[in-house]
């Protein structure tokens, strides 16, 4: 006999949050299969056509060093969505496991893990990231640990308090004195209670993680040209902006909006109104009390 | 002749479901009179109590009467019904829920006075310490700085009751005001609101789930089903020879402190709502005397003996009840 | 006098500087009801957590089935066999089940840890206490928000009753349900006492639902036990005031409440 | 109250002394020694070699190095830039100027026009809620460096009412570069708060004790007044608190778009610049303030809720 998950709660989206679904799908698509919907080199560059207007072949034209930008685009929409990837699934699995073993074991672990994520909601994850590329050197990757390290607070307050919430309901209690294994009850039971919330935070924060890493790329310590990012692509095309051809950083900048916005919609859909603040924005506490 | 308050053929729709919460219910209450509405969950005694001061969910629609005092409260807006909802208050069940936990409780007491007697705050204050007082609470000065989360929940549903009172109203609203209490605070409560409702010649409306209760304190009790009145009678009367099997049912289901039962007396199935209600009498599934017409008509709320009842087979089974 | 089943001397626990409970004793014999009386604070279900090892005591004894266990469990072993001795029905039905198990796949998890049964022989065992609770097919199939509160009560009656246990702890399992559905939920519990010989430990406020159920009582208050006896005797000749103060507080016909003013009390 | 402003100035004093062992400890956790990370991989004289070595004690226990530091950095030294051949202290002095002025003028305009948005769209439910649904719902996720670009585009390269780049001189051509910085930095920002404000006087309308003051016949106005907005007030200004802590670490993007001569610019710089002494310098700086700003932003809350001081906090 097996519990019956299918019929659970399952998260009913409505009209915006399937919208915003699609385009998450259909920017994860496009990512994959980008580089094979135009021939154009992401990377060759051709001074003669500098912000050059759209053209067969270049269907959205060229940026202030003549590369295509559509290829730019497709090909950006590769690191834009992989690196905050990381961050969500770094931060969430830490955040999770140290939240869950803090809230059921109690004691000494868990005064030292709230002692410890006190100390880490000092670090705004942008800042964290500018330290460890001072430190380590610029790149993707100091980027990706350092936002990952800076939100595994907000995951973790929050999953801790959740757990130690379903931990005194007396489902959770009736089976402690049944006599079942700790790790049973979190296994079977806790982690599947919670794991709509931790979807829904994923989700909202794989938003946040796209703008912070778009803002550490803008600064040049992130992704590294002449690799293609749409925080790269936002950052070099604002001197075309300031020439009249804002179209590759509108274009980069735009996209950016549009995913934040998707998945900003689409995690409130999955949330039951429990949300972690957002990471460097509202320490200690929520929004909402 | 009116009463202090008059429901004729209340009727309460709200969105969604097709059928009615709360379904013709016809009540009044005397001058002075304690009325107990007695009910299961979802049987709409809460309801009733909200339809009297309209404070009904958005997109109800609600048909009947409501009269306060003679004024139908139906047809009142702006100005007309802060007035009538001012001198009609409710003691809701959960105080510390029901009073605001950022403000004092001289802030709760005096905001009434203040706003619709134009009093001072000084005067206001005065007043309120009297009605502590009279409701069981002494150093009244002190409480009126504390707040709601500085006290017990006996005390805060005093301080809510000392609140209903202080708009010298002619019709207290109770909706379970102490069920959230221990016994021995909800004997204490009770006492003064029953104290003081005798000295002031005040009307009541009493919500309770406790029959035993509505019949300690209530001068007559109505009984509610499915958003429906099934019985109403002197509190008394219905307590020892009720009339309507579902009142008979509630009333041998509960256990007795006197003695102890063999079996209790069950009624099967669950409690319904009003929208889930089958036409014809809506008690008629779980009910042990029914009868093919108890399906196909609904039964009217009928005089009988000292009351009313809503039961075809009322007369025959009146015998049956007594033994 | 046949041995107790369930002892406890002397029980004692704090909360920093606050006692929840402060001396309690009492004892359960084999098949027998024992009615735990008080009010909120009276400590009653803090004795009830530390009796199933939710929470550790902070002196005393506790003996159930003749092993002590006054200290928390150290090895799974130990747990799952205290767990086969004493179970617990809570108060609120609507957080007792988890929300994503049928009732029927909770009370094969129990049968899973507790009996060496195969698949088949188990699935008998859970329409056996399932017939035994008054719970049909249909409603053993369901998710938990599908069930009303009787029912969810029922299940976890059952659940508790799936490990074989000696005594059952009824925290106010009753007190949030309706009267008529609280009425089939104690008809059941009488049922099951009589059918497996099992001792009830019954907590509760409700002095008609203790009449009802227990044989003997103790009450409560502020963390000691201020009277004992059997059920008939302490309800109807009450001699502590404190007990004969509830006994008055019960409403009924004829009622007429002392009235007390509360001055010194600041919360 | 005493006792809870007691735990929070020692929960202050450690986060401190703890962030500022972080930012003092990337120093000997980057690849290659102490000596070349703070050279920032130039090769230098040995005068300078020697300077640098007295000046963080490179020659004495990593502990002591930390204590050293720490104890000069409360004095205010911070060091020396391996670039500009400046004090620290000095430098972030004449950069933090900028900084503030720009996060005041943003914060200004996240509280006036978030909170003003969120009462109106929470009061007047249909077509006025639903607008400032929908577009407090884009403008949170434009990131301010996105937000400097259309603004620049617009009102700079497009309309010419205001200069793109550059501090500007004097008060009032400093506010009028100031201002494309500080609405960019407060968009997200102010739809953020507009949004909480809605939700948090919605959920507040709803309560029972709410109920209670309408089924008195407290009139609707004051009934919102006295009720909804003065319950709101706690989460909405520990919103509005913490929002303008977070830009004090996210002016950087805006100074970095528009060419401004703040802290968070100079910052960015001095990693590109592997200028390690400033980047400690501005990074204790600026942490030190997010956490001072947050702690007395909570300490207000506590101020305006009166469950709070009994100490009760999750």
């Amino acid at each position: 006999m097996t519990t019956t998950l299918a019929t659970y709660r399952t998260p009913r989206l409505g009209p915006l949050g399937t919208a915003a679904a699609t385009v998450i799908v259909a920017a994860v698509v496009l990512a994959a299969i980008g580089p094979a919907l135009t021939s154009a080199d992401p990377n060759a560059s051709d001074f003669a056509h500098a912000y050059g207007a759209p053209e067969p072949g270049h269907a959205l034209g060229y940026d202030g060093q003549g590369r295509d930008l559509l290829a730019r685009l497709l090909t950006g929409a590769r690191t834009s969505l992989l690196g905050p990837l990381w961050v969500v699934a770094l931060s969430m699995a830490v955040g999770t496991v140290v939240a869950i073993a803090a809230a059921w074991l109690g004691g000494w672990l868990d005064s030292v893990v709230s002692a410890v994520l006190e100390v880490m909601f000092a670090f705004p994850g942008v800042l964290l990231a500018m330290l460890v590329a001072a430190v380590f050197g610029p790149g993707l990757t100091s980027a990706v640990l350092a936002l990952a390290v800076a939100y595994v607070p907000y995951i973790a307050r929050l999953v801790r308090s959740a757990a130690l919430a379903e931990r005194r309901k007396p489902y959770v209690q009736a089976l402690e004195v049944q006599g079942a294994g700790a790790v049973a009850i979190c296994v079977r039971h806790l982690v599947p209670n919670l794991m709509p919330l931790i979807t829904a935070q994923a989700t909202l924060f794989f938003g946040y993680a796209m703008v912070d890493l778009a803002i550490v790329s803008f600064f040049g310590l992130g992704v590294q040209p002449p690799d293609a990012d749409w925080g790269v692509m936002v950052a070099s095309g604002q001197s075309g902006v300031l020439q009249g051809y804002p179209a590759e950083s509108l274009l980069a900048g735009g996209s950016i909006v549009l995913l934040v916005v998707a998945f900003n919609v689409l995690g409130e859909r999955l949330s039951d109104g429990r949300r972690a603040p957002r990471p460097g924005w509202f320490p200690r506490r929520g929004g909402v009390s | 002749m009116t009463g202090v308050l008059d429901l004729n053929g209340l009727t309460v729709r709200l969105p969604g479901p097709d059928r009615p919460v709360l379904d013709d219910v016809s009540l009044s209450i005397a001058e002075g009179e304690a009325l107990g509405l007695v009910g299961e969950s979802g049987s709409g005694k809460s309801m009733t109590v909200r339809a009297i001061v309209r404070l009904l969910p958005a997109g109800a629609q609600v048909e009947g009467v409501v009269r306060v005092g003679g004024v139908e409260v139906g047809s009142l807006r702006g100005a007309a019904l802060r007035e009538l909802r001012a001198v009609v208050p409710v003691v809701f069940q959960d105080p510390r829920a029901h009073i605001n936990p950022v403000r004092t409780i001289g802030d709760f007491l005096t905001e009434g006075l203040r706003t619709h007697r134009r009093l001072s705050r000084r005067s206001a204050e005065d007043r309120a310490v009297r009605l502590l007082d009279e409701v069981g609470v002494a150093d009244g000065q002190r409480r009126l700085r504390q707040y709601p989360h500085e006290l017990s929940g006996g005390l805060l549903q005093r301080v809510m009751i000392a609140a209903a009172l202080l708009a010298e109203p002619r019709l207290l609203l109770a909706d379970e005001p102490t069920t959230a209490l221990d016994v021995t605070t909800q004997a204490e409560v009770m006492a003064a609101v029953d104290e003081l409702r005798r000295e002031r010649g005040l009307a009541m409306l009493f919500i309770t789930h406790d029959l035993e209760l509505a019949a300690a304190v209530c001068d007559r009790t109505a009984v509610m089903y499915a958003g429906r009145v099934m019985e109403v009678r002197a509190s008394a009367s219905l307590h020892e020879h009720p009339l309507h099997p579902y009142t008979a049912a509630l009333a041998a289901a509960r256990p007795s402190l006197e003695r102890r039962a063999d079996r209790l007396a069950t009624i099967p199935g669950r409690p319904l709502s009003a929208f889930e209600a089958p036409d014809g009498c809506a008690f008629a599934d779980r009910c042990a005397h029914i009868r093919e017409r108890c399906r196909e008509e609904r039964p009217a709320l009928r005089p009988l003996g000292d009351g009313q009842v809503a039961c075809v087979r009322a007369e025959g089974l009146q015998v049956v009840f007594r033994d | 006098m046949t041995e107790a089943i369930l002892q406890v001397e002397g029980l004692r626990k704090t909360f920093g500087e606050s006692v929840a409970v402060a001396d309690v004793s009492f004892s359960l014999r084999p098949g027998g009801a024992l009615a735990v009386v008080g009010e909120s604070g009276s400590g009653k279900t803090t004795v009830a957590r530390m009796i199933v090892g939710l929470e550790r005591p902070t002196s005393g004894r506790i003996t159930a089935c003749g092993h002590d266990r006054s200290e928390l469990p150290r090895s799974a072993r130990e747990r799952r066999r205290r767990g086969g001795e004493v179970q617990i029905v809570f108060q609120d039905p609507y957080s007792s089940l988890d929300p994503r198990q049928s009732p029927a796949a909770a009370i094969d998890e129990v049968l899973r840890l507790h009996t060496p049964l195969d698949q088949a022989k188990r699935r008998r065992r859970v329409a056996e206490l399932a017939e035994l609770v008054g719970l049909d097919e249909r409603q053993l199939a369901a998710l938990p928000a599908r069930l009303s509160g009787g029912q969810r009560q029922r299940v976890a009656i059952a659940r508790a009753l799936a490990a074989e246990p000696r005594i059952l702890i009824l925290d106010e399992s009753v007190a949030p349900l309706d009267v008529s559905i609280q009425a089939q939920v104690l008809n059941v519990l009488a049922d099951v006492r009589e059918r497996t010989g099992i001792a009830y430990l019954f907590i509760s406020h409700d002095l008609a639902v203790v009449r009802q159920v227990a044989d003997d009582v103790v009450v409560m208050r502020h963390g000691s036990i201020v009277e004992r006896g059997p059920a008939a005797q302490v309800l109807d000749e009450p001699r502590h005031p404190y007990t004969r103060l509830l006994r008055a507080s019960v409403p009924g016909p004829g009622w007429r409440p002392a009235r007390r003013t509360i001055s010194k009390e600041t919360r | 109250m005493a006792a809870y402003l007691a735990r929070r100035a020692i929960m202050l004093a450690a986060t401190l002394v703890v962030s500022s062992f972080v930012v003092f400890a990337g120093l000997s956790v980057a690849p290659g020694n102490p000596l070349a990370t703070l050279a920032g991989g130039r090769s230098l004289p040995p005068d300078s070699v020697r300077v640098l070595v007295e000046r963080y004690h490179l020659d004495e226990p990593f502990l002591v190095q930390y204590a050293m530091w720490l104890g000069n950095a409360v004095r205010g030294d911070l060091g020396v830039s391996i670039v500009l051949r400046q004090d620290v202290s000095d430098l972030i002095a004449s950069r933090a100027g900028t900084t503030i002025a720009l996060v005041l003028y943003a914060a200004l305009i996240v509280l006036v026009a978030g909170v003003a948005f969120g009462l109106l769209a929470a009061l007047r439910p249909g077509i006025v809620d639903s607008l400032v649904v929908i577009s407090t719902a884009v403008v949170v996720a434009i990131p301010p460096f996105v937000a400097a670009i259309v603004l620049i585009g617009v009102f700079a390269v497009g309309l010419r009412w205001l200069p793109a780049l550059g501090n500007g001189s004097g008060l009032w051509d400093g506010i009028r570069h100031l201002t494309l910085p500080a609405f960019a930095l407060a968009a997200s920002a102010t739809a953020s708060v507009a949004r909480v404000t809605r939700t948090s006087v919605r959920e507040q309308l709803d309560r029972e004790h709410v109920q209670t003051a309408i089924s008195r016949g407290i009139p609707y106005a004051a009934v919102v007044r006295r009720h909804a907005l003065r319950n709101s007030a706690v989460p909405i200004s520990t919103l509005a608190g913490m929002t303008v802590a977070s830009m004090i670490a996210l002016a950087a993007v805006v100074e970095r778009a528009f060419g401004l001569n703040g802290l968070g610019a100079y910052l960015v710089s001095a990693v590109l610049s592997k200028d390690f002494a400033v980047v400690q310098g501005i990074s204790l700086v600026l942490v030190a303030s997010f956490v001072l700003v947050n702690t007395l932003v909570d300490v207000g809350a506590a101020a305006l809720d009166p469950r709070i001081k009994l100490g009760r906090r999750s």
